[in-house]
């Protein structure tokens, strides 16, 4: 046995530059590529585009869309959906700002007051999400559309549709704008989130669980796997991950708004599947996920730099968007060509 | 009439050909005391400067380039940017709920921009953006929808809550004082424009015999007015009115000609659109106020420019309130509101094309 | 083609193909003759299924040629095989589980004109095919909720089509019972009869004594030999696995008395298990037999809390474990190995390993606390591989490319990994080789021996005979006979399947 | 062997009205019940509500969604999703009208030519759609939102976001307002358009073949299924009804708007899965994608006559949206109990 090594032998022959770069491209998987085609086309475009302070600029703006795609990829890997995840986002901007100004005592002590709040809303949110699908087993899709529509309610309710402002300034300036290290807080916090995630998905036994349900959860039964629990951890993560998003756009914003996040279920989702994640669930890694919103938000922030008409960036996102998926297909077909030894 | 499609139907006043040259200027503006809403009033002239210093570059941003409204204002920016003789680059966000996509290109376009102008989604949701571009020293103008930080450089704007309530009055004039039911659509709930309208309609009306018997929230999709609309027929077939926004407007007038109810039933949008705008010269709007959408967008570059270059501006100016009815209509220079029939959306202008 | 008698259909030339990490064909030639049954032979992963897929067209090859009735053809895709009469039964199968049986069986071949569908045609057409087969189901009944052999069924039913040159069957009777394998090797000696090769995949000797008239056999996706069918068992599997194979069965120890398991009058909601009752005691061997749909599986499934429990109790160690969800049972020490490991055992897109390991992930040798130890897990999954003889035996594999036995072999691991104290094994070896099999049965015993309960469920009378201590027999859902000892042959197992005291047949 | 007529033996003793409501129940499914609950509620909150006109004014509103509907029930079908559905109602309502705006011959003429045009734009989406899931092999959810990133964006390129005016009166006279029989036009097409996709899915073999490749591809294509062939037409029928849906619409507003549609996508996948349709593929009928489409109509305008606020509306449609699925649960698990003798 040990064809592994025979593959190998019958290929190292064939080794040339573009054998190598092939091998190369089916490692470390197509999004790196485009984010560096990406990253030299707009420069190309546009002088200011890569500079420190434009890409430290664009990461900061889409830290709470890397951190929500992040809550989205533990859903889609539990083989669920989260349309909802923009609404809680709404709901939770909403709560934490009214929890947040209804404080007198200290800046510090309410902005933490509201922090809790927030996330708290959010898991709650995603507890419902959770419910809905394990125990009354919902399909997630149906689900969490439904909630996203409660929950949006419920945020236009509790302001009448005026955002919720008069927020401690320390919030804003330490969350929405303030470094460390000369690297936004918001950065260091989509770090600190992929990291734990990634713990908690590749080291953890519930981790573990979550990627089994996605990939059969009948499987996952007969193992002994609770998978109603996994359910709900998955919801409830993506719930209080949105939050942490929610409450760091609040900080930029500095107002509560019931009106944001509408663009964020299909965005995420469509983040996670550029990075690989299978819709079927099962399927992905955290570095992909991170990688595909990262790639999305500097498509958009090259566009707008490079002064791109915006009615052709929506053409283009889209193309890019289709584009992406195919370059990850070819990926595939080269993996078996080079494991074939073709090339 | 500005549909690239309409002229066949709308025959004489092509707003095309008035569109030339700077014969809007002076235009008839009211201007307040600071840069409250509620600070003195008074009436003036607004006169544009001749020609800029130096190709500035300026940066306008808007929630979305999905309607006419907002076409208008591209219109009157992008020429009076290329009047002016400056750069001028457009950003739109796709929608009202997108406020984070609008800071995301705020902060994108302010790398380069010298000054903003910013047709804002949200009132309070860019106070801390415009404290930054304040910050970095850059002007900010606030357009068309107004946001309460102190730190922009000037406004150019009048408030829905006028346009509502300018509406409530010609409603009140023209039911001659009679107990007459309305219903009543002021746009998305949420969005910012749509809850002053609401504000300034119900407020106006509050001493009057009118009712408001119905208030409907709604996307300004045309195909979600027409709903609403419909279901409010069927829950009070005796309205008197139709008031809404300029969507509602445009909508009512297939449904109620399929309803033979047409001159029962009168309609007024709350702001200007081409549709309204061919409604009235057809005589299936009644009225509609505009807020002269696009002398608002010229004015913002204008004293942008003013601003920049450290010349004396006005701090919260907006155009006055024109009501146009069939009878004021001849009298409405349409182009100081919409851009021209085939006009194509600019996003950007080089100074000296 | 020299010899007319001997008029070949089928012929491939040095068929290559190429998988991640594995060379599943290896310039393999083989040649079909018209009517005859050529069985393809070796061990799991040889690549019998690799090789009968690229000749159904499902699969295209990396290199070589083949040819149909002397032909060079390229088959780009099923239908086009099907277009030159070659059809198939594949190992997984291929049925559209929301379709009804009907259509599935006219899938691709619909009766009717103008793409019209004759729908009174297809129901009758279906009704015909499932009567040759002798196969008593509705066919409007969902292939869903077919149990895996009335799938097999079907899926035969549907391989045999009206004109046909070349016919092939991956491992048919896998999970048939004697009865319908009978009927099956009667319809195949019927269709070589007309003149139709037959490619025919199975790991059980005595259908290859009785059908076969040449058998070729691989080894590592290479062609070893072609011999004639009447080639003695030994040195089939001499050629196959290149050793030399024993006693396929073990010794069975002495069997123990002390209940572990039981079941009173257990009856399941959807009637498929009425009034059950049976027990498995502490180093004894039971064996569930009964004819398809039974109710057999049903019955180990409720103990292991996968079917609503309808009336009925069931205890474990003395606790009352009725309606407990599997995690309960599975803490009770039981734990249960299902017969469909494509829909209930593997997570078919992930590594190996994590199947392999996902029940006993809270083991002090795979994880500390909730944190999991990466390189203990990679041992343990690796050893059990190893112990297995899968092939390739590495982890990081996904499950759904290993070929089927070697997925089976893994999930059998997998189960006897728990240290439990109660297996409940249903067709533990499906689509196993040879070879392995006397690892397993030998594994199997050995847990009696330490002081196990198990039950075997098999559909495969031999296991039920020469593996178990006691035998349940099961038919329309009751137990029917338990048999110990002596008793325990083919005659009376067989009489109290068909429950004859009832009129079993005529309810149809 | 045969426990099914088995079954029904031990079954028919038990029989009483409980028992027959629950086959009854069982047999037709969960919508007709919950349409009919709607009714009686809404008709109890208001008066104008039970009326022959509302009823029809409320079919005819929902005409254009039940033909959407039904364009994303066949895709659902074949195992896809499309995302584009209401980018493509924009961009053939605002084709359909330059097309119509732009002849200067008889109306007549000028509404056929525009209709073509509307149909063709509708099925040429559909085909690209159908070719990136099929032949490049894209996820179907990404395939059609980039699509429908794109379709968006030339739709408001077409018409810079301005509405299209100057159609033929008789345009919208006919096919938005007409009546025939007393029962308005547009009613009578989505029939029409419901009928033929029954025809199509159920008594034709490239719709058998649709079921087929959406219950298991794999199977499918084993079974001589031409997989490719068979997705392009899903999409391309999609593409053509929701194209018949944009003629109506545009007909109703009179105008060709490039802003329409927003909401369909999810509208649309919500109606189907009321209606019992499977997010996986291969399972599903017409009348209950038709009946779900219908029930969500119905709710959004009793809710409107019941001057319901729209903050609790949104609310509202969330729960109702989450208890449909609910009921339909219940009744499955009725159903199990039903076929098991039980009831
Ligand atoms: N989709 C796949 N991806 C990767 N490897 C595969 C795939 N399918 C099969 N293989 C490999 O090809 C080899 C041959 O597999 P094949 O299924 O043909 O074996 P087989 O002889 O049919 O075995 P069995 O008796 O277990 O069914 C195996 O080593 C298997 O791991
Ligand atoms: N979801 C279902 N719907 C209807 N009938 C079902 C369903 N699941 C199982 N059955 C039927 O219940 C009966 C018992 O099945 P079971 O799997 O226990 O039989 P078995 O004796 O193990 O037979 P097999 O050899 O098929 O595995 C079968 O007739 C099966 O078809
Ligand atoms: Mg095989
Ligand atoms: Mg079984």
């Amino acid at each position: 046995m040990t064809l592994q090594s025979e593959v190998e032998v019958t290929a190292r022959p064939r080794g040339s530059v573009i054998s190598y770069a092939a091998r190369i491209f089916v490692r470390i998987g197509v999004l790196p590529i485009l984010v560096v085609i990406a990253l030299i086309t707009f420069s190309l475009m546009s002088d200011n585009f890569l500079t420190v302070d434009n890409i430290h600029s664009a990461l900061r703006q889409n830290s709470y869309i890397i951190i929500a795609t992040l809550g989205q990829f533990v859903v889609l890997l539990a083989g669920g959906f989260d349309l909802s995840i923009g609404a809680i986002t709404a709901l939770v901007s909403v709560s934490t700002a009214m929890a947040m100004s209804s404080q007198t005592g200290s800046p510090l002590s309410a902005v933490v007051i509201g922090i809790v709040v927030g996330v708290l809303v959010g898991m709650a949110c995603g507890l419902l999400n959770g419910l809905g699908v394990a125990s009354l087993n919902i399909n997630p899709f149906i689900m969490t559309l439904a909630t996203a529509s409660v929950f949006s309610g419920l945020a236009l309710m509790l302001t009448s549709g005026v955002p919720v402002s008069g927020l401690p300034m320390e919030f804003s300036d330490w969350l929405g704008y303030g470094s460390v290290f000369g690297i936004g807080i918001s950065i260091w916090l989509a770090l600190l989130a992929a990291v734990v995630l990634w713990v908690l998905l590749t080291l953890t036994r519930p981790g573990r669980h979550i990627y089994s349900v996605g990939s059969s959860p009948r499987a996952a039964r007969l193992s002994g796997v609770n998978e109603f629990r996994t359910l709900i951890l998955a919801y409830v993560t993506a719930g209080a991950l949105a939050a942490v998003g929610a409450v760091l756009l609040t900080a930029r914003l500095e107002t509560g708004e019931a009106n944001i996040g509408a663009s964020l279920p299909l965005q995420t989702i469509a983040a996670a599947v550029i990075g690989g994640v299978s819709l079927r669930g099962g399927a992905g890694r955290v570095l992909d996920a991170v990688l595909g919103a990262v790639f999305i938000g500097i498509v958009a922030n090259g566009m707008n730099l490079a002064q791109i008409n915006s009615y052709y960036q929506m053409i283009v996102t889209g193309v890019v968007l289709a584009l992406a998926v195919v370059a990850d297909r070819l990926r595939t077909r080269l993996a078996s060509a080079v494991y074939a030894g073709k090339v | 009439a500005c549909g690239s499609a309409s002229t066949t139907e709308s025959g004489g006043d092509t707003p095309a050909s008035a569109a030339a040259g700077k014969s809007w200027a002076p235009a008839k503006v009211d201007i307040w005391a600071d840069l409250a809403m509620d600070s003195e009033r008074s009436k003036g002239e607004y006169t544009p400067l001749d020609k800029a210093e130096k190709p500035w570059n300026i940066c306008v941003s808007v929630p979305h380039m999905k309607d006419a409204y907002w076409l208008g204002l591209n219109y009157g920016v992008a020429e009076q940017a290329r009047e002016s003789g400056v750069n001028m680059t457009m950003v739109e966000a796709g929608g009202y709920e997108n406020l984070d996509k609008q800071t995301q290109q705020i902060e994108d376009c302010a790398q380069s921009a010298d000054a903003l102008v910013i047709g804002a989604i949200s009132y309070d949701g860019l106070n801390k953006t415009v404290d930054r571009l304040a910050a970095a020293g850059k002007p900010v103008i606030d357009v068309v929808n107004g946001m309460s930080s102190d730190k922009v450089t000037a406004k150019s704007l009048v408030s829905f809550n006028d346009l509502a309530d300018i509406t409530a009055k010609w409603l009140i004039e023209d039911s001659k004082g009679e107990a007459v039911k309305v219903a009543w659509f002021p746009g998305p709930s949420g969005a910012g424009w749509a809850e002053a309208g609401e504000e300034g309609f119900k407020a106006a009306l509050k001493d009057s015999k009118v009712e408001v018997v119905d208030t409907k929230w709604g996307d300004t999709g045309k195909d979600a007015q027409s709903r609403l609309i419909e279901d409010v027929l069927a829950a009070h077939p005796d309205i008197d009115y139709i008031i809404g926004t300029a969507v509602t407007a445009e909508a009512a007038g297939p449904i109620l000609r399929d309803r033979s109810l047409s001159d029962k039933i009168r309609v007024a949008g709350y702001y200007f659109t081409p549709g309204t705008y061919t409604g009235i010269q057809r005589g299936t709007v009644q009225a509609a106020p505009s807020d002269s959408t696009a002398l608002q967008g010229r004015i913002a570059i204008d004293q942008a420019i003013r601003a920049l270059e450290k010349k004396e501006f006005m701090k919260h100016v907006g155009p006055e309130l024109v009501m146009v009815t069939k009878d004021t209509l001849g009298d409405f220079d349409v182009a100081t509101t919409l851009a021209p029939d085939g006009w194509s959306p600019t996003f950007t202008v080089k100074a000296g094309s | 083609m020299t010899d007319p008698d001997h008029k070949v259909v089928l012929r491939v030339r040095g068929l290559t193909k190429k998988y991640p990490g594995v060379t599943a064909l290896d310039g393999v030639d083989f040649e079909l003759r018209k009517g005859e049954v050529h069985v393809l032979f070796g061990e799991n992963g040889a690549g019998k299924s690799t090789l009968i897929s690229i000749i159904s067209g499902a699969q295209h090859p990396d290199g070589g040629t083949i040819e149909v009735n002397g032909r060079p053809v390229h088959l780009a895709g099923v239908a086009a095989a099907r277009g030159l009469g070659i059809s198939a039964v594949f190992q997984e199968f291929s049925l559209m589980p929301t379709m009804t049986v009907a259509e599935n069986l006219v899938m691709g071949a619909e009766p009717g004109r103008f793409g019209l569908i004759n729908r009174r045609r297809v129901r009758r057409l279906a009704q015909e095919r499932l009567d040759e087969f002798d196969f008593h189901i509705s066919p409007d009944r969902l292939v869903e909720t077919l149990s895996r052999a009335e799938q097999q069924m079907v899926e035969i039913a549907k391989a045999f089509r009206p004109e046909l040159s070349v016919l092939i069957l991956d491992e048919p009777t896998a999970s048939l019972t004697e009865e319908e394998s009978e009927r099956l090797f009667s319809l195949v000696e019927e269709a070589r009869g007309r003149g139709i090769g037959i490619v025919y995949i199975t790991h059980r000797m005595a259908e290859i004594r009785r059908l076969a008239n040449r058998v070729t056999v691989l080894r590592d996706g290479k062609l070893i030999t072609t011999v004639p069918g009447g080639t003695p068992d030994d040195e089939l599997i001499n050629l196959m696995t290149g050793r030399v194979v024993e006693d396929l069965y073990p010794e069975l120890p002495e069997p123990g008395t002390r209940v572990v398991l039981a079941a009173r009058d257990l009856s399941t909601f959807d009637g498929a298990v009425r009034n059950a009752t049976f027990e498995l005691r502490a180093g004894e061997i039971v064996g569930f037999a009964g004819l398809m749909g039974s109710g057999k599986s049903t019955a180990a499934r409720a103990c292991f809390g996968l079917e609503r429990v309808d009336s009925g109790t069931l205890t474990i160690d003395g606790a009352d474990l009725t309606r407990a969800r599997p995690a309960r049972v599975m803490k009770a020490g039981v734990v249960y190995l299902p017969s469909d490991r494509k829909t209930e055992g593997l997570l078919l897109n992930r590594p190996l390993r994590e199947t392999v390991t996902l029940p006993w992930l809270h083991r002090g040798s795979i994880s500390s606390g909730p944190v999991l130890r990466p390189g203990r897990e990679s041992a343990v999954a690796g050893d059990m591989l190893r112990r297995m003889k899968l092939s390739p035996p590495d982890p990081e594999r996904t499950a759904d490319s290993y070929s089927g036995g070697n997925q089976q072999k893994g999930l059998l691991g997998r189960a006897l990994l728990g240290d439990c104290s109660t297996y409940l094994l249903d067709e533990p070896t499906v689509g196993v080789d040879v070879g392995a099999r006397v690892t397993i049965y030998d594994q199997i015993v050995e847990l009696a021996r330490q002081g196990n309960a198990v039950l075997v469920i098999s559909s495969e009378l031999p296991e039920i005979l020469h593996l178990c201590h006691r035998v349940y027999v099961f038919a329309h859902g009751t137990i029917t006979a338990e048999l110990r000892q002596d008793d325990i042959n083919e005659q009376t197992i067989l009489r109290h399947m068909m429950h004859w005291d009832e009129p079993a047949k005529e309810i149809a």
